[in-house]
């Protein structure tokens, strides 16, 4: 009666979302490589180190969507699990510096030897290695996600009190971090990466892999939440978010449900840290600061809440934005025009830019494909009220 | 009054001397009731009764002060979560109609069934020839076939009630608590609702709260009255109506 | 000569800076003494004054212990002068002139009314040490003042300096003394000079280390610890007296901790409040609340802009001014943002987060836009500054007042909102809109008025915090996550919460603080509120029954 | 916008949808989010890349001005090589990612021949890799904890023997202190200056036990129980002082805090290394009459180009209250540096530029010159000032000459063998020990 997982997952706009994804991952590294310097259709390093970061803003939106947008729970704190796994390759970045460093150490990375350390702290252990690395982007987010989550979901806190002590997490780990007793470098952070894998990081061919390697991240990201919001459980978590205590008298454990896509949903922020920070070549508490959190779920805002496609949207969008006022005549404006955007969005645009798209779009469409994004969009509003209980 | 002795009555639902009070405010005050199995009971009492705490007290939503709460003769009840007790078989319709808006009818249905619940079991479902017969019999069952695919949200009031009691029958428990089935509907539809639970009441233990007389009434089955978070009479709907204090409660003297 | 002195009473690497400090004190007290006895000279006494003109710091020295020591009249208004750095000096003309506190302007040495300053007179300079041995001069010229306030400073100067050579001075004032006060501070000092006294005996030196015992504070402490060798006898009495001090000090840190910690607690109080208004009983989450507090900061600075410029003498009453003022202008636009924004998001709390936040931006970057992106000065009114000793804790007057504005501006809130007609329609729309508004309130209206409220109340909190903070774009954005946390601890829809739920962390930090380091104790309060609210999902006074959860 | 573009690629042929999408993608990527560069050729563009939003925008805002202003001056002068100066003004952000995407920006795309700015050093380690890869200039203005030599970046603030030691061979000598409260914010440059001066201290005979060290976080606000720890700390006996490398927004309530619990300059002075004239302009001084500062600039100094410089530059402002400070200085040296080393080489090319910077010497406004050593790093003079009531200070103390900055601290372990030097090792980290480079080598 259903098909498989895979075929459900991918509607008309899915594949298309991912045909395009791809063809941005592809074409981009090859017009940079390929394509001679100056040439209209030439793409400059820079901006595929720029676009590189879009694409893992992107990952980090549609994270954010999978659990607001599907499953009602605003955590004001998802920044703290794209630093931490940012800071996971930040710290394989730093073991690979070796002897490269300043000071030369082939052990301690440089702000150790700066600061007199004469051990590496065990936590740093493994991390020259770079399947150790890749394990802990996973694994770290992962697991203070799931300690979090299980502790608050059993507690079943909700709406805003959830929100706001994801904040106090977040809030609780940029301190942290900051300290340099701590560890990671302090306030200065990671930087001055050399290479990842044996290839330099600053290279051109680098870059380009990294750009090609956030697009398949994304798409892979992109399937995953597609998988699970076209399966069952994806009907289950719109109920949890619609009408949590039903959805619990119908025999769900709303927890478990909760648990495993607050979890997942941090594992991916992880991954698009992990990305980011080799493209971006720092990491620095300044990442887990609750007003990047904040921005983030704006972006979500933005594209469209419940919209997977919009989340992804939504971060390219607010971010090319970014970049666009930043410089220039318009510098010191940028920050009206980006404070203006989210007042406009939320008052004009409630649903978004896909989700006003689609409630325009669909009347229009002579079938009455039930495209969830859309139905769920639609249902925004309600949500939202639901939340405020 | 230990385990055995309950056994012994073999009470579907057995609650015995359940005190409840929110800061001060006795909502329930050493409450006992019993309800066999097969059993249909009407609930009646006015506003502040005791009613929906009840329903909640079984349900796990909100844990008693102290008392027994058993189901089937055996299970504690006061010690499990809604989950645990949904799970055991005991379905609850909520006073103001709940269903999944934003979903289908179907899908609402769908997520109702009694059926793997786990997280694992619901992101690998397939779905299966079984499972789509006992939606579109239930579809039946609550005349909304025709509906299936619209959105539970843009339902008419009743249709929800409707809704909500077909989810409860896909969730096949072996108790229903029923709050205010009737509430805003017309009379056809009582007439229906009426049938509806008759119909139910054939596989399934009901416990139904409702204000509506003459739905009570129609219904033909024991009544209990509820009044300060305990019982004030019991018996037919005849015997409770003619009951001097239950007038009295009821018309405020 | 010095090496003679040093044999005594000062051995040790130590302390003999503190000595030469000392002896340089003593010496001018030695010369003003035996002066004292000596009809003054007219020359050295100008040739010394024009000294103040050659703007050396070592030249200046030189000078106030020459005028200290020339028994001149005009030596202690010089030096007063000098202090207040009312005195000034013409490096051409080698002139030196006292600028009176009238205003009236007298050549130094003479005492001639001058006019005017010469146009590149400047004032004579003055560094840290300088200005200890000038207050040292003054303690010496001012024992004997009929003002008995200069008499207390000069006690508590010779306390610190502890001349030994002024011990006779002291004695005779100690004697003549009426007031208690002032006499305790009299017998303090004497005491300390004679436990610095190296042919004292040793009964004097006890009796003396009991009197410092007594005085039991800081200072007390940091001279018997500094006493260096001493008679043994002397040495173990002073150990048990540290010892005592210590122990009695320990004791009042902890009752200082706690008058931190209700002092945190009143400063996240006064900025949660208005949140308790907004986010706990209208449900907005207001991410703009903080640029509240930030405009109501900046409107006292306007307000102490324009009485700098042209009413100085209000400026005590600068921030009664700014109270009234910052509540409306907070509020004003605080009404501005419900009608225009807010209001076209109830029901969706978390788009208004989001809005709100866009709005703070555009807040944040309007004032560094039209008032820089740079702190701005706001003073304290004489009336806010300073400190008073309570038993052996300093507490601030600023902090003193800002913990019962806080309080007043809590009861006067809870007030309005149990008697007046506009708080118990506020109270009736917050539990049935639907209901009120069939009973003829005017529930838009309402709305607007109590998120006006709630932003004037940030408007006036930012109006204290400015007494305490930095007055820049930035400062609404350091007090926003602390509120929303003061606010969920406490329990959202409960004031008594939002009370009880800043004081309880301002004096977990406070008490943390010392054992865990300022960011180590931050840290843990995070973790501690977001273990609590595990706890009590619904903070620490959660409403309950079923209105909450409709 | 996308969804509808999808859905029309949907109905296309695949080939079609595949060629669109290559175009729409290229298209989209390849021009640029910026306005077009005009690039013309009778210009020189200096890339300015301060922060004017955010938290640092309180600091760094006045020295895109001052770069403005700088150019300004140059340009009624003719400019450099007969051309115009142009800058080019980039906001990243306070945000340090940010910080790196803007230097690469302008670099590539501005074709910018210098940068001054960063203020956090985390700014600057964030666009250092930046910086070496498309090898350009970067004049970086404030004091810093050092511990750095590179090829392209060019130390124009204090490094920490310029500021800290001086400060406290002051406070030893003229005050006596015995007794040390080091007191900072909690990131790289106070935990590297309390190192290194915990370690001078030490050196120069002060017990462990005369030595507190306290760290805040950012931006703290409530001052009580370090202030009442600091008074405690202070009356033991012997003349304490702190030293203080509490940063910005901190500052303001700190001093509030020790004016009003009574600390009084005479009691236990505070010297900063971090408070300007530009932080005290949001204080009332007045009861921090004789509290310390250690700079290598202050407003208050009486020299012909210093009080030129002030009356341009507040006439350039339309501010006549506007005030000067220390990395003002250093980026009107720095920029001097500059122009000099281009018009020596007649070349913007960072490669001849950077070669011919070392031994560059430029005026400071204190009426020495300053001049570019093979570290990259200057000579300048140290001042300590105190505060005085009008929000200025008043020079009580000056270096006899001008001190050369090290880039390796001589205190620290780590760092004691190591020197910069670009001009005849052409390295940034040569141990002087094994005589290679590569820092502390293995």
């Amino acid at each position: 009666m259903t098909p498989h997982i895979l075929t459900r997952s991918l509607d008309r706009a899915a594949t298309a979302f991912v045909l395009l994804v791809a063809a941005v991952g592809v074409l981009i590294p090859l017009s940079n490589l390929l394509l001679p310097q100056g040439s209209m259709f030439q793409v400059p390093t820079y901006l595929v180190a720029l676009w590189g970061k879009y694409v893992c803003y992107a990952i980090l939106a549609l994270s954010i969507d999978l659990i607001w947008g599907y499953c009602g729970i605003l955590s004001l704190g998802h920044g703290a699990f794209f630093a931490l796994g940012g800071y996971a390759m930040g710290m394989y970045l730093m073991r690979q510096i070796g002897s490269r460093g300043v000071y030369g150490n082939p052990i301690l990375p440089d702000f150790m030897v700066f600061l007199n350390w004469d051990k590496l702290p065990w936590y740093w252990y493994g991390f020259d290695k770079f399947w150790f690395a890749a394990l802990m982007v996973l694994l770290v987010p992962g697991l203070l996600a799931f300690c979090f989550g299980w502790l608050a979901f059993r507690s079943r806190v909700t709406g805003v009190y959830l929100s706001i002590i994801t904040q106090a997490m977040t809030y609780a780990l940029l301190l942290a971090f900051f300290r340099n007793d701590f560890g990671f470098g302090g306030n200065n952070g990671l930087t001055d990466f050399k290479d990842i894998l044996g290839f330099n990081v600053q290279a051109e061919g680098t870059r380009a892999a990294l750009f090609l390697l956030s697009c398949l991240a994304l798409i892979i990201a992109f399937l995953i939440c597609r998988a699970i919001v076209s399966s069952k459980l994806g009907k289950v978590l719109i109920a949890v978010r619609d009408a949590e205590s039903r959805t619990r008298f119908l025999g769900y454990r709303v927890e478990s449900y909760k648990l495993f896509v607050f979890t997942l949903s941090a594992c991916m922020a992880g991954v698009a840290g992990a990305l980011y920070v080799p493209q971006v070549g720092i990491i620095n508490p300044s990442e887990f600061a609750p007003a990047n959190s904040i921005e983030a779920v704006i972006w979500v805002a933005v594209g469209g809440r419940g919209t997977l496609i919009g989340a992804a949207l939504g971060a390219v969008v607010v971010n090319y934005a970014k970049t666009f006022f930043t410089s220039g005549p318009l510098a010191p404006y940028w920050l009206f025009m980006l404070g203006a955007l989210f007042i406009l969005v939320t008052l004009l645009l409630p649903k978004g830019i896909v989700g006003t798209f689609n409630s325009w779009w669909e009347p229009r469409r002579s079938t009455g494909i039930a495209a969830d994004e859309a139905s769920a969009a639609r249902e925004d509003g309600i949500s939202a009220a639901k939340m405020a209980e | 009054m230990n385990v055995m002795d309950t056994r012994a009555t073999s009470a579907m639902l057995y609650l015995d001397g359940v005190h409840v009070s929110f800061d001060g405010f006795h909502a329930i005050n050493n409450l006992s009731l019993t309800l066999a199995p097969g059993e249909m009971r009407a609930i009646i009492g006015p506003n502040g009764a005791g009613k929906t705490t009840m329903m909640d007290i079984i349900t796990g939503k909100t844990k008693p002060d102290e008392g027994t709460v058993l189901f089937d003769g055996t299970v504690d009840l006061t010690r499990l979560d809604e989950t645990r007790i949904a799970e055991l078989g005991i379905g609850r319709k909520f006073q103001k109609p709940t269903v999944f808006e934003s979903q289908t009818v179907q899908d609402n249905l769908l997520l109702a069934l009694n059926v793997d619940h786990s997280v694992r079991g619901t992101l690998f479902w397939r779905g299966s020839k079984a499972e789509s017969e006992r939606i579109d019999k239930v579809l039946e069952t609550i005349r909304l076939t025709d509906a299936r695919n619209r959105l539970a949200g843009s339902l008419s009031h009743g249709q929800k009630q409707w809704l909500e009691i077909g989810m409860l029958l896909a969730q096949d428990p072996k108790v229903l608590l029923v709050d205010e089935p009737v509430a805003g509907m017309t009379d056809v539809e009582t007439h229906l609702t009426a049938e509806l639970l008759k119909e139910i009441n054939r596989n399934h233990t009901i416990m139904v709260v409702e204000h509506d007389m003459t739905f009570v009434r129609e219904l033909g089955v024991k009544v209990t009255c509820l009044h300060e978070g305990s019982v004030l009479a019991e018996g037919s709907i005849d015997q409770v109506s003619s009951n001097e204090r239950v007038v009295e409660v009821y018309l405020g003297r | 000569m010095l090496a003679a002195f040093s044999s005594h009473s000062c051995r040790g690497p130590d302390v003999f800076a503190n000595c030469i400090d000392r002896f340089r004190a003593l010496f001018l007290s030695i010369l003003l003494l035996s002066c004292l006895a000596v009809p003054a000279l007219a020359g050295p006494f100008e040739d010394s004054v024009a000294k103040f003109a050659n703007d050396e710091f070592s030249d200046t020295e030189a000078a106030v212990g020459e005028i200290a020591a020339s028994g001149n009249a005009l030596a202690s208004p010089i030096i007063s002068a000098l202090q207040d750095g009312r005195l000034s000096a013409d490096p051409d003309s080698k002139k030196v002139f006292i600028t009176q506190t009238d205003g009236k302007i007298v050549d130094a040495t003479t005492g001639a009314a001058v006019d005017k300053l010469p146009d590149n007179a400047a004032a004579v300079r003055l560094n840290n040490r300088l200005r200890r041995t000038v207050e040292a001069a003054l303690g010496g010229l001012t024992l004997l003042s009929p003002d008995p306030a200069k008499r207390l400073a000069a006690a508590q100067s010779v306390f610190k300096s502890h001349e030994e050579n002024l011990l006779p001075t002291v004695e005779s004032a100690l004697a003549k003394e009426s007031v208690k006060s002032i006499k305790q501070a009299f017998a303090e000092a004497r005491a300390a000079i004679i436990l610095f006294k190296s042919d004292a005996s040793d009964s004097d030196k006890l009796d003396a280390v009991a009197v410092v015992k007594a005085r039991g504070d800081q200072e007390a402490l940091a001279l018997l610890t500094g006493l260096g060798d001493q008679p043994a006898l002397v040495t173990k009495a002073a150990a048990s007296a540290v010892s005592s001090i210590q122990s009695n000090l320990a004791m009042w840190s902890m009752v200082q901790n706690a008058w931190y910690g209700l002092s945190l607690g009143s400063v996240l109080l006064l900025a949660a409040i208005g949140l308790a208004i907004t986010f706990g009983v209208m449900g907005v989450i207001n991410m703009a609340h903080g640029e509240m507090v930030m405009l109501g900061a900046y409107t006292t600075f306007v307000v102490q802009e324009v009485i700098r410029t042209r009413y100085p003498a209000l400026f005590d009453y600068s921030l009664l001014i700014a109270v009234p003022l910052a509540f409306l202008v907070a509020g004003f636009i605080g009404v501005l943002i419900e009608r225009t924004i807010i209001r076209f998001l109830y029901g969706r709390p978390l788009e208004t987060l989001l809005a709100t936040w866009g709005l703070s931006l555009v807040l944040q970057q309007a004032v560094r836009t039209a008032f820089g992106p740079t702190n701005r000065e706001v003073g304290n009114p004489s009336w806010m500054s300073g400190a008073f000793e309570l038993g052996q804790i300093t507490i601030t007057y600023n902090r003193l007042w800002i913990l019962c504005f806080t309080l007043a501006v809590f009861a006067i809130l809870l007030a309005m909102l149990r008697y007046t007609a506009l708080g118990l329609e506020m109270r009736a729309v917050t539990q049935n809109r639907r209901m009120a508004a069939s009973m003829g309130i005017a529930t838009s209206r309402v709305d607007a008025l109590t998120f006006g409220l709630g932003s004037g109340i940030a408007g006036i909190a930012g109006v204290a915090l400015s007494q305490i903070d930095n007055v820049s774009p930035n400062l609404g954005q350091s007090y926003i996550i602390d509120s929303f946390m003061v606010v969920v601890f406490g329990g959202v829809g409960n004031l008594w919460g939002t009370l009880v739920g800043a004081f309880t962390l301002g004096i977990a930090n406070k008490f943390l603080e010392p054992v865990a380091g300022a960011v180590l104790g931050k840290i843990a309060i995070l973790v501690l509120i977001i273990l609590f609210i595990q706890k009590r999902p619904r903070g620490l006074f959660a409403l309950k029954g079923r209105a909450v959860e409709a | 916008m996308l969804t509808q573009l999808t859905h029309g690629i949907a109905t296309m042929t695949r080939r079609r949808a595949l060629a669109a999408t290559a175009g729409l993608v290229l298209g989209l990527a390849a021009s640029s989010p910026f306005a077009p560069a005009q690039a013309a050729d009778d210009t020189i563009k200096v890339g300015i890349l301060h922060s004017l939003s955010g938290t640092m925008a309180i600091s760094e805002t006045t020295l895109k001005d001052t770069i403005l202003f700088l150019i300004d001056e140059q340009n009624k002068k003719g400019g450099v090589l007969g051309k115009k100066l142009e800058p080019v003004v980039v906001d990243p952000a306070s945000n340090w990612p940010l910080f790196a995407e803007k230097a690469r920006e302008l670099i590539t795309k501005d074709k910018v021949a210098v940068v001054f700015g960063c203020w956090t050093s985390v700014s600057r380690k964030s666009v250092l890799p930046v910086f070496k890869e498309l090898n350009n200039i970067l004049f970086y203005p404030v004091q810093y904890e050092g511990e750095e030599s590179e090829r392209n970046v060019f130390y124009t603030g204090a490094a920490p023997n310029q500021q800290a030691i001086p400060a406290v061979d002051y406070l030893m000598k003229e005050e006596k202190v015995k007794r040390w409260v080091l007191a900072g914010t909690d990131y790289v440059y106070p935990r590297t200056t309390n190192k290194i001066l915990e370690a001078y201290l030490k050196s120069k005979g002060v017990a462990q036990d005369d030595i507190m060290i306290n760290y805040t976080p950012f931006g703290h606000s409530d001052w009580q129980t370090i202030v009442a720890d600091i008074k405690k700390f202070g009356s033991a006996g012997k003349k304490t002082a702190v030293v203080s490398t509490i940063n910005g927004d901190a500052n303001v309530p700190f001093y509030k805090e020790l004016g009003n619990q009574g600390i009084k300059a005479t009691d236990i002075p505070v010297v900063a290394f971090s408070v300007g004239e530009e932080e005290l302009a949001g204080i009332d001084t007045k009861p921090l009459l004789g509290h310390l500062a250690a700079w290598n600039y202050f407003e208050s100094i009486k020299t012909p180009a210093n009080e030129k410089f002030i009356k341009e530059w507040q006439a350039y402002t339309k501010n006549p209250k506007r005030v000067t400070n220390d990395p003002m200085e250093a980026h009107y040296i720095g920029f001097n540096m500059w122009v000099k080393a281009v018009e020596k080489v007649k070349s913007t090319d960072p490669d001849k530029v950077i070669d011919a910077l070392p031994g560059i010497e430029a005026p400071n406004l204190t009426g020495g010159t300053s001049k570019m050593l093979p570290n990259h790093h200057i000579t300048k003079p140290v001042f300590i000032g105190e505060i005085k009531g009008n929000g200025q200070f008043d020079v009580v103390w000056k270096t006899p000459g001008l001190v050369a900055g090290d880039a390796w601290s001589k205190e620290l372990e780590g760092s004691k063998d190591l020197i910069g030097d670009w001009v005849g090792k052409k390295c940034g980290n040569y141990n002087t020990k094994t005589n290679k480079c590569g820092g502390q080598g293995s």
